[in-house]
C-alpha cells in the first residue's frame, strides 16, 4: 500500500519570512501522525498548501497515493485527492447556518442546479446522530458556542472522509472539553481503520503521546524530527520541539491566601449560563474556574466584564461597588479588571492593525504629551514588550496577522498585562499556545501575582490548571459545586468533579 | 409571490424552528412580514384618502407596470452585494445599454435583437474588466465600479453626443411595455420572472450559494476550494447583464434613451435593496423582498403623487420610510445588525 | 456697467454701431400688452373635463408657479388640473402619463418640457386612448412645426421664445460692451433647446458685429453641473483672459459661472446675461453682482397661455400656432419692478391685464 | 458592510511583506509616493503640451482654490470610513447647511456668524439622530444615511421653497474666496487646515487611534474598553460638522444656495477618499492623501480644460485615471487588498 502522502522539499516564503523550508513529510496509510512544533513554525501554513490556499514556492513535490501530484495545487483539488481538513481556525462562516456549512465543500466545488434542502437536512439529522451531536440546521453558526462549532467542524470532516484518503486535524482539540476529545479520538481512529492517513497538529503532548503512531517536528520550518511515538518520551519530543529541555518547575506558590486581601468579590452573579456564582479572587492568587463546557464556567470572566450581560450580582474591586446589571467593559478597565477572550480573530486582536497597534490599545493615553501622541516611544516600549514575552517575530510594526496564533495570543497577554490590573482574567489562555510559550505565559502570570495581581483563569484543560492555580472552583449546572486549594488540585480531582452527578452539597465539604 | 416553504426553512438565516422558543419564532415570522403588511397599510392608507382615484385596477396597473426598470437595477445590485461586493457602475451600464439600443437601432437600422445583443455584450465586457480590475489588482470593488460607472458616463456622452435619441423599433416598445396581460405591462412580468430566476440562482445552484460563501467568509470559501476570483468576477458580469436588461427595458418603456437619466435611479436602487434585505428572508439580499420594498416605495410615492402634494412630501416619505421600515423590522429581529454579506 | 454702447467703444478697439441692438433691447425692456393668440371661443364646452398635467420638474420654482397659474386659470374655466408632482425622472413622467390615461383623463400636459422622445410609447398610448396630449414650453417658436411631424402623437403645442432670447442675450451683450463680445456661452445640449438658443446668440454676433464680438461655446451636462461648470469657466478666463461675458444657457447655472469667476479673479472685467428670469439671479443685478441682464418671462402668463391651448384642445377648437407670450429684458433700470426682492413672478406689468384678456378670448367676460 | 467580518478574512489572505527586507521597504516608498508622483507627471505633461497657458501661477492659483468644497466634503467622509462606516447623507448636510446659510442671512438677516452656527448645529443634531439610530437599531450606516440625506432633501426643498437663493453677506464671500494669500482664496487655506486638524487627530489623538481601532475590530475594541458605540456616533457627527463646514464654504464660494447640486458632489467625494487611501499611508484613509487625490484629479481636468476638450473626455480622463492611479498604487504594493477600515 503506497503512502497517501509524501512531501518533499516543500517551501514557502511570505515577503521575507521563511515559513516552510525543504520540508519532508510522510504520512502512511492507516497512520495517525502528529506534527508538532513551536508557535509559528509552519504546520498551518504547510496544511493551508496542501488545502490549495497558499502557493508554495518552486520547487516542492508532492505525491498523493504514489501519484505524483503538481504543485500548487487548484483550490478544491484536495477533494478529488482524498484529502479532508479541520482547519486552525475551522473554516466555518458564522453567518451562516449550520446546514450551509456542513455542506460548505460539497457547494463550494460541485455543481448543482437544483440543491435539495430537504434531503439535506435529513442528512445532517441523521450525520449529527451518528456522532452524537446536536445541533440544529438552522441555527447560525455564530450562535452556536465554541465547542459546537468545533464539533460542527469536525463532523463535516470526518464525514466524508475517504478510505485511503487523508484527514487532516489542525488543533482540533482546543475548544473541546475532555468527553468529547475522547469522542473525537474513537472517530479519528476508526477513520484511521480504513486506511485513511491522519494528520494530527497539537501542542497537547498528552494527546499526542494517546493517539499517534509517529510525529514530525517542525522548528522555524525545518524538520527537525521524526519518529515512532512510542519510541520517544514525552521529554524528548518537548526537546525536539522547544530545541532544550525545559525545567519542570511547580507554578504554584505556597502564599497563605488567607492572609492577602480580596482583589475582587463578586457575589449573586447570574446571566448567561451561570445560574448564581459568588466568588472572592484574592491578591497574589491564581484562582481557575472549570466545569465542563456548558456548566456557566466560561461564561463568568465575561459577566465580570461587562462583556455578556448579567441579570443579577455585583462585583467590589478595592471600595467600589458595581452592579453587575450595569457593568460595562469601559468601567470594568477602570475598575482593574483586564479580560484576555479565547475568541481570538474575533475579540482578542484586530488582525488587520499591526502590533503596536493592538499592544497600545489602552495605554494610549499615557504616551499623550501635550497634544502628542509620542509614537516612538511607543514603538521602543512595545519593542521591549515583545522581547519580555518572546514574541517572533518582534517587529512592532508588523500587522497581527502575520503572526503564527501562538504568537498573537502572547501579544495579547503583553497587551493586557502592560495595563497592571487588579485582576485579571484570562479564557483559555494557552489554548493553541506552543509548550515553551505556555511556559513563559505561565511565568508571566505567576510573576504577575507576585506583585499583587489577583488572576482568574477560565479553562477547561485541568492539567493547566493543576499546573499554575492556587485555588480552583468547579462549576456544574451554572453552580459553583466544589474548591479545591494548593495540594488537593490534581488533574483527576479536577476531572471527576466536573463530571461528577451526585449531590453537590457534598462536595463543598471535601 | 413568497417562496415555498421549504425554501425559507432552508436558508432561514435566523433561529428558525428553534424548538425551545417558540416566541423567537412569532417575532422572526413579524419581521418576515412586516414590509408587506407596512406596504398592505399604505395601500389602505391612501385607499381610504383618495379611494375613487387610488383604489382603480389601472392605478396598480400603472404602479406595477413602471417600476420595472427599477427593479431590475436593484437585482443586478443584489448579486454582487451577495457576494459581498458593490457595483456602483450599474447606472453607467444602463444608460449606455439603453443608449447603444437606441442608437444602433435608430440611427443606424440594426434590428432590434442585434441592438440588444450587442448591449448584452457590451455589459458583459465591462462586467469582466471590472472584475479583473478587482481582482487582478486587489481594489475594492466601490472605487473600480465607481471609476468605471465615470468612465461609462463619458462614453454614453460621446456616442450620443449629448443628445436624446428617439424613435426606437415599435418591436421593443410592443413586447415592453405596450402588451398588456392582466392589464398590466409585459415588463412588470419580465422583472417578476428575473426574480424568480435570481431567487432560483441564489437558493438553489451550487454557484448561488458560492456567492453567498464568498460574500460572508471569502478565506473560508477559499480554504473550501472556492475559486472566489472567479466568483466575484463572475458576480459583476451578472450585475452588468442585469443593468444592461434594466437598459433595454427602459429604452423599451420610453421608446428612446437619454444620456443621463440612469444614475438617478443607482441611490433608490440602494435604498431597495436594503430595505428588501429586510424582508422575506431577513439578513439576506433576496429578490422577493427586493420587489416588495421596491412596490412598497412606489406605492407610498405614486399615492402622495395622486393626492398631488408637494415634491418635498414624497422626499420626505422616501427618506422617512426607509429608515422607519428597516428601525422597525430591526425592532422585531431583536436588533440583531444586518449583515449585508 | 453703461447702458450706453458707445462708451466703451476706445478702450477696446474701433468703434461699433450698436444702435440697432440697444433699439431691440429698448423694445425688449418695456412692458409687453396682451395680444390675442386667436380666435376667441366658448370655453363652456370643456366645463366638468379634467386634465392631468405633468410637470419638468415639480421641484423647481418655474414649474411650480406655471403649474399654479395653470390651475388657476382652469379653476375659472371650470376644468379640473390634476398635477402630477414629481421629481424630473423620466420613470415619474412615464407613470404620470400612465396615470393620465387611467384616470381617463379628457387632456394631459406635459408642462414646461418634459422631453417626449422619451415618452413614445406612452404618448401612443394615449392617442389611442383619444386623449389629447399637449407638449408646453420645449419647442422654439420655430421649431414647432417640425416638431409636429417629429412628434405626431401631440394634439397642440405651446410654443416658446427661446432662440429669440439668445438673439436678446447677445443684442444686450452688444449694446452694453460697445460692440465688443468675447463671450463664453455654457450649453447644456442634453436639452432639446439648448443648442438653438446658443446657435442663436452666436448668429446675433456674426449679423450685429462680425468684425469685434465673437463666443465660444462649450457643453456641459446639468448634471455635471455642480462640479464642472466653475472649473471650466475658471480655466476658460485664464487661457482667453479677454472674455467678458460669460453667458449660461439656462440661469440655474449661474451660481457656478460666479464661483468660477471669482475664483479666477475676473469680478472686474467679466458680466453675466442669461435667460429664465430666475429669482436669485435677478436679485444679483439688483446686488450689481456680475450679472447686467436677465431675459425673463412671464411665469403666470405662461400657465394661462398653456391653458388657452388646452381648452382649445377640450373645446374641439383648432390650435393657434403661438401663444405669443412675451419676454422681457430687466436690467439695473427695471428689475427693481420685479419687487425687492425679486419675486418671480412680478414684473411683467398687472397680471390682471392678461387674466383679463384670457377671460374675454375665452368668453368669460 | 460588515468590516469585522472582512477584517477576518483578509488576515489569512494577505501576505503581508516584511519590514525587515529592504526590498519591501522600496515597495512601500514607492507607494506612498505613486500619486503624487503621477500628480507631478501630469503637471509636466500639460506643461509641454501647453507651457504657456498651464504654467502660469494664475492657473495653479484658481486650481488649488476652487476645490475647496470637494475636499472637505472628502474629509467629512473618511471619519466615519476610518470607524467603519458609510456616510451617504454629507451631501444632503452639505446642501442644507448652505441653504440654511442663505435663508437665515439673506432672509432672515441673521448675521453670517449665527447663521454659521445654525448650520453647524443642525449639522451636530443630523450626525446624533443618524448615529443614535444606526447604534440603538443595530442598522447599517449605509443605509441611516441614504434614508437621512433624502430626507435631508425633503427638508432643503420645503425650507427653501425648491428655489435658489442668492446675495450672501459679502463678509462670508469676502473671507471665502474673494481674499487671498499668495494669489489662492482663503478657502483653500481652510480646507488644508482641516486636513492639518484631521491628520493630527487621527494620528496623534487617542480619539482618532480609537475611530482606527473601531473600524478595524469592533468586538475587539469593545472588549478593550472602547465605547464603539459613542465613537461611532461621534463619527458621524463629525463627519456632518465637516459638511456643514463644506456647505458654509459653498455658501461662501458660490454667494448662494441651490437646493440640489450638493448631491453630484458625493460620487467625486468617495472617489477622492478611496484614491487617497492609496497614497501616503497606503491602506488607511488620511487626509494628506484625500488632498492630493483631489487635486491630482482637479489637475488632470483643468489641464484637458484648458487644452479645450470636451466635456466627455473629461469624463474619460476621471474614471480612467481613477482606475489607472489605484491600480498603478496596488501594483507598487504587491496587491496587497486596500482594507477599508
Ligand atoms: N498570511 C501570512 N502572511 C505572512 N506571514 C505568514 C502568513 N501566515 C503565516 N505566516 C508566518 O508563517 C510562519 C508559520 O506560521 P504558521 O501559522 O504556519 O505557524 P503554526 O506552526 O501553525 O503555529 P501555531 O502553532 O501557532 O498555529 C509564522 O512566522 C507566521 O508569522
Ligand atoms: N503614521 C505616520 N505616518 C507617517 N509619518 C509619521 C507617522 N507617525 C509619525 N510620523 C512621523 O515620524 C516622525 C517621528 O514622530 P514621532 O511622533 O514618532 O516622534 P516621537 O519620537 O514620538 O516624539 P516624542 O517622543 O518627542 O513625542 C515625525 O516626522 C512624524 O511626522
Ligand atoms: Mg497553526
Ligand atoms: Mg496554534
Amino acid at each position: 500500500m503506497p503512502d497517501v502522502l509524501e512531501i518533499e522539499g516543500l517551501a514557502k516564503t511570505f515577503g521575507g519570512v521563511k515559513a516552510l523550508q525543504g520540508v519532508d513529510l510522510t504520512v502512511r496509510a492507516g497512520e495517525i501522525h502528529g506534527l508538532l512544533g513551536q508557535n509559528g513554525s509552519g504546520k498551518s501554513t504547510l496544511i493551508k498548501v496542501l488545502a490549495g490556499f497558499h502557493q508554495p514556492d518552486p520547487g516542492g513535490r508532492l505525491r498523493v497515493n504514489g501519484q505524483e501530484v503538481s504543485l500548487p495545487l487548484a483550490p478544491g483539488e484536495y477533494k478529488s485527492l482524498g484529502m479532508r481538513f479541520v482547519h486552525q481556525d475551522l473554516g466555518l462562516i458564522p453567518s451562516l447556518t449550520v446546514l450551509e456549512n456542513l455542506f460548505l465543500d460539497e457547494l463550494a466545488t460541485e455543481a448543482s442546479v437544483a440543491i435539495p434542502w430537504k434531503q439535506w437536512r435529513g442528512r445532517a439529522r441523521t450525520l449529527m446522530q451518528r456522532y452524537g451531536v446536536e445541533l440544529n440546521p438552522s441555527k447560525l453558526v455564530s450562535d452556536l458556542r465554541p465547542v459546537e462549532r468545533a464539533l460542527l467542524a469536525i463532523v463535516r470532516a470526518v464525514a466524508t472522509a475517504p478510505s485511503n484518503g487523508l484527514l487532516v486535524l489542525d488543533e482540533p482539540t482546543v475548544f473541546l472539553p475532555q468527553d468529547d476529545t475522547q469522542m473525537l479520538f474513537d472517530v479519528t481512529r476508526n477513520v484511521a481503520g480504513t486506511g485513511t492517513g491522519v494528520l494530527f497538529v497539537s501542542h497537547d503532548l498528552e494527546e499526542v503521546k494517546q493517539l499517534t503512531d509517529r510525529f514530525t517536528v517542525f522548528r522555524d520550518g525545518r524538520v527537525v524530527g521524526s519518529g515512532a511515538t512510542a519510541d520517544h518520551t514525552r521529554e524528548q519530543i518537548v526537546r525536539l520541539i522547544v530545541g532544550h529541555d525545559l525545567e519542570a518547575v511547580s507554578h504554584r506558590s505556597a502564599a497563605q491566601l488567607a492572609a492577602s486581601p480580596p482583589a475582587a468579590t463578586v457575589t449573586g452573579a447570574r446571566g448567561g449560563l451561570v445560574a448564581e456564582a459568588s466568588l472572592v479572587v484574592h491578591r497574589g492568587e491564581v484562582l481557575g474556574v472549570t466545569g465542563l463546557s456548558g456548566s456557566g464556567f466560561e461564561d463568568l470572566p465575561y459577566l465580570m466584564f461587562g462583556a455578556s450581560s448579567a441579570e443579577a450580582g455585583r462585583i467590589e474591586i478595592g471600595s467600589a461597588t458595581t452592579e453587575l446589571r450595569r457593568q460595562n467593559p469601559t468601567k470594568a478597565f477602570k475598575q482593574g479588571l483586564a479580560l484576555v477572550p479565547a475568541d481570538r480573530p474575533r475579540d482578542g486582536a484586530i488582525l488587520s492593525l499591526s502590533v503596536l497597534d493592538n499592544v497600545s490599545m489602552q495605554t494610549l493615553p499615557t504616551y499623550q504629551r501635550g497634544p502628542f501622541l509620542r509614537r516612538r516611544k511607543m514603538q521602543e516600549e512595545t519593542r521591549k514588550v515583545l522581547s519580555t514575552f518572546d514574541v517572533r517575530p518582534s517587529d512592532p510594526t508588523l500587522p497581527c496577522s502575520s503572526l503564527s496564533g501562538g504568537n498573537q495570543q502572547k501579544v495579547l497577554m503583553a497587551k493586557w498585562l502592560q495595563t497592571r490590573p487588579t485582576v485579571l482574567m484570562v479564557h483559555e489562555p494557552t489554548q493553541g499556545v506552543d509548550v515553551g510559550a505556555r511556559e513563559e505565559i505561565f511565568s508571566v502570570l505567576r510573576s504577575a501575582t507576585a506583585e499583587g495581581m489577583g488572576v482568574l483563569c477560565a479553562s477547561s484543560d485541568h492539567e493547566q490548571l493543576a499546573l499554575i492555580c492556587d485555588r480552583v472552583l468547579i462549576f456544574r449546572q451554572g453552580l459553583i459545586v466544589a474548591e479545591l486549594t494548593g495540594d488537593q488540585i490534581s488533574k483527576e480531582r479536577l476531572s471527576e468533579l466536573s463530571y461528577a452527578v451526585q449531590d453537590p452539597s457534598k462536595d463543598l465539604a471535601s | 409571490m413568497s417562496a415555498p416553504d421549504d425554501t425559507k426553512d432552508s436558508t432561514a438565516t435566523k433561529d428558525v424552528k428553534n424548538s425551545r422558543s417558540s416566541k423567537a419564532n412569532r417575532l422572526d415570522l413579524v419581521q418576515r412580514v412586516a414590509l408587506p403588511f407596512a406596504w398592505l397599510l399604505l395601500i389602505v392608507g391612501f385607499g381610504i384618502a383618495n379611494p375613487s382615484v387610488f383604489l382603480t385596477a389601472a392605478t396598480f396597473q400603472t404602479m406595477l407596470g413602471s417600476q420595472a426598470v427599477l427593479l431590475v437595477l436593484t437585482l443586478a445590485l443584489i448579486v454582487p452585494l451577495t457576494a459581498g461586493d458593490y457595483d456602483l457602475s450599474v447606472a453607467g451600464v444602463l444608460t449606455l445599454s439603453a443608449m447603444m439600443v437606441a442608437i444602433l437601432n435608430v440611427q443606424h437600422g440594426w434590428p432590434i435583437w442585434a441592438a440588444v445583443l450587442a448591449a448584452l455584450a457590451m455589459a458583459l465586457v465591462v462586467g469582466l474588466v471590472n472584475g479583473l480590475i478587482m481582482v487582478y489588482f486587489g481594489i475594492e470593488s466601490l472605487i473600480v465600479t465607481l471609476g468605471m460607472g465615470t468612465l461609462l458616463t463619458g462614453i454614453t456622452l460621446w456616442a450620443s453626443d449629448s443628445a436624446t435619441i428617439s424613435g426606437i423599433s415599435q418591436g421593443l416598445v410592443e413586447y415592453v411595455i405596450v402588451k398588456r396581460f392582466a392589464g398590466i405591462s409585459l415588463a412588470f412580468f419580465y422583472a417578476i420572472a428575473l426574480c424568480a430566476v435570481l431567487w432560483w440562482v441564489l437558493e438553489y445552484t451550487s454557484i448561488g450559494r458560492r456567492l453567498l460563501f464568498v460574500g460572508r467568509g471569502r478565506s473560508v470559501s477559499k480554504l473550501s476550494g472556492v475559486r472566489v476570483g472567479r466568483v466575484r468576477v463572475g458576480a459583476l458580469m451578472g450585475s452588468s447583464v442585469l443593468a444592461a436588461l434594466a437598459g433595454v427595458l427602459y429604452a423599451g418603456t420610453s421608446g428612446g434613451a437619454d444620456p443621463s437619466s440612469g444614475s438617478s435611479l443607482l441611490l433608490p436602487a440602494f435604498a431597495a435593496a436594503f430595505l428588501g434585505a429586510t424582508s422575506i428572508m431577513p439578513g439576506r439580499f433576496n429578490p422577493w423582498g427586493t420587489a416588495i420594498a421596491v412596490y412598497f416605495l412606489v406605492t407610498g410615492i405614486t399615492g402622495l403623487q395622486l393626492m398631488g402634494v408637494q415634491s418635498y412630501v414624497q422626499q420626505l416619505f422616501y427618506g422617512g420610510a426607509l429608515l422607519v421600515a428597516v428601525a422597525l423590522s430591526q425592532l422585531a429581529r431583536g436588533r440583531v445588525p444586518l449583515d449585508n454579506g | 456697467a453703461s447702458p450706453n454702447g458707445a462708451a466703451a467703444a476706445t478702450a477696446s478697439g474701433p468703434a461699433v454701431d450698436t444702435s440697432a441692438a440697444k433699439a431691440e433691447i429698448d423694445k425688449a425692456k418695456a412692458l409687453a400688452t396682451f395680444t390675442a393668440p386667436g380666435p376667441a371661443f366658448d370655453v363652456s364646452k370643456a366645463q366638468g373635463k379634467t386634465i392631468v398635467n405633468v410637470s419638468l420638474n415639480s421641484t423647481v420654482p418655474f414649474n411650480q408657479i406655471v403649474d399654479a397659474a395653470m390651475g388657476e386659470a382652469g379653476k375659472e374655466a371650470g376644468v379640473k388640473v390634476v398635477q402630477f408632482t414629481n421629481q424630473g425622472q423620466v420613470s415619474q413622467w412615464i407613470q404620470g402619463v400612465q396615470s393620465g390615461i387611467a384616470q381617463k383623463a379628457d387632456a394631459i400636459v406635459l408642462e414646461g418640457s418634459p422631453d417626449p422622445k422619451l415618452l413614445g410609447p406612452q404618448l401612443a398610448a394615449a392617442k389611442a386612448a383619444g386623449i389629447p396630449v399637449i407638449s408646453t414650453h420645449l419647442y422654439d417658436e420655430s421649431y414647432v412645426e417640425t416638431a409636429k411631424k417629429e412628434q405626431p402623437n401631440i394634439a397642440a403645442f405651446v410654443d416658446a421664445h427661446h432662440y429669440r432670447a439668445g438673439t436678446l442675450m447677445a443684442d444686450y451683450a452688444i449694446m452694453n460692451s460697445g460692440g465688443h463680445v468675447n463671450a463664453y456661452f455654457v450649453t447644456s445640449n442634453e436639452v432639446q433647446p439648448a443648442a438653438g438658443i446658443a446657435k442663436a446668440f452666436k448668429d446675433e454676433l456674426a449679423a450685429k458685429c462680425p468684425a469685434t464680438c465673437k463666443a465660444e461655446i462649450v457643453n456641459i451636462p446639468i448634471s455635471d453641473w455642480a462640479t464642472k461648470v466653475a472649473t471650466q469657466v475658471q480655466t476658460a478666463l485664464l487661457k482667453d483672459p479677454s472674455i467678458n461675458y460669460v453667458v449660461p444657457v439656462f440661469d440655474g447655472m449661474t451660481s457656478f459661472l460666479t464661483t468660477g469667476i471669482t475664483q479666477a479673479g475676473k469680478t472686474g472685467s467679466v458680466k453675466i446675461v442669461a435667460y429664465n428670469g430666475t429669482a436669485s439671479v435677478m436679485k444679483m443685478i439688483q446686488d450689481k453682482n456680475l450679472v447686467v441682464a436677465e431675459v425673463g418671462e412671464p411665469l403666470e402668463w405662461l400657465g394661462w397661455a398653456n391653458m388657452d391651448q388646452v381648452l382649445r384642445v377640450l373645446t374641439g377648437t383648432e390650435p393657434v400656432a403661438s401663444e405669443k407670450t412675451p419676454l422681457r429684458v430687466f436690467d439695473s433700470t427695471n428689475v427693481d419692478e420685479a419687487g425687492k426682492p425679486v419675486n418671480q413672478k412680478d414684473g411683467y406689468g398687472d397680471p390682471n391685464q392678461f387674466k383679463d384678456g384670457y377671460r374675454t378670448l375665452w368668453g368669460l367676460k
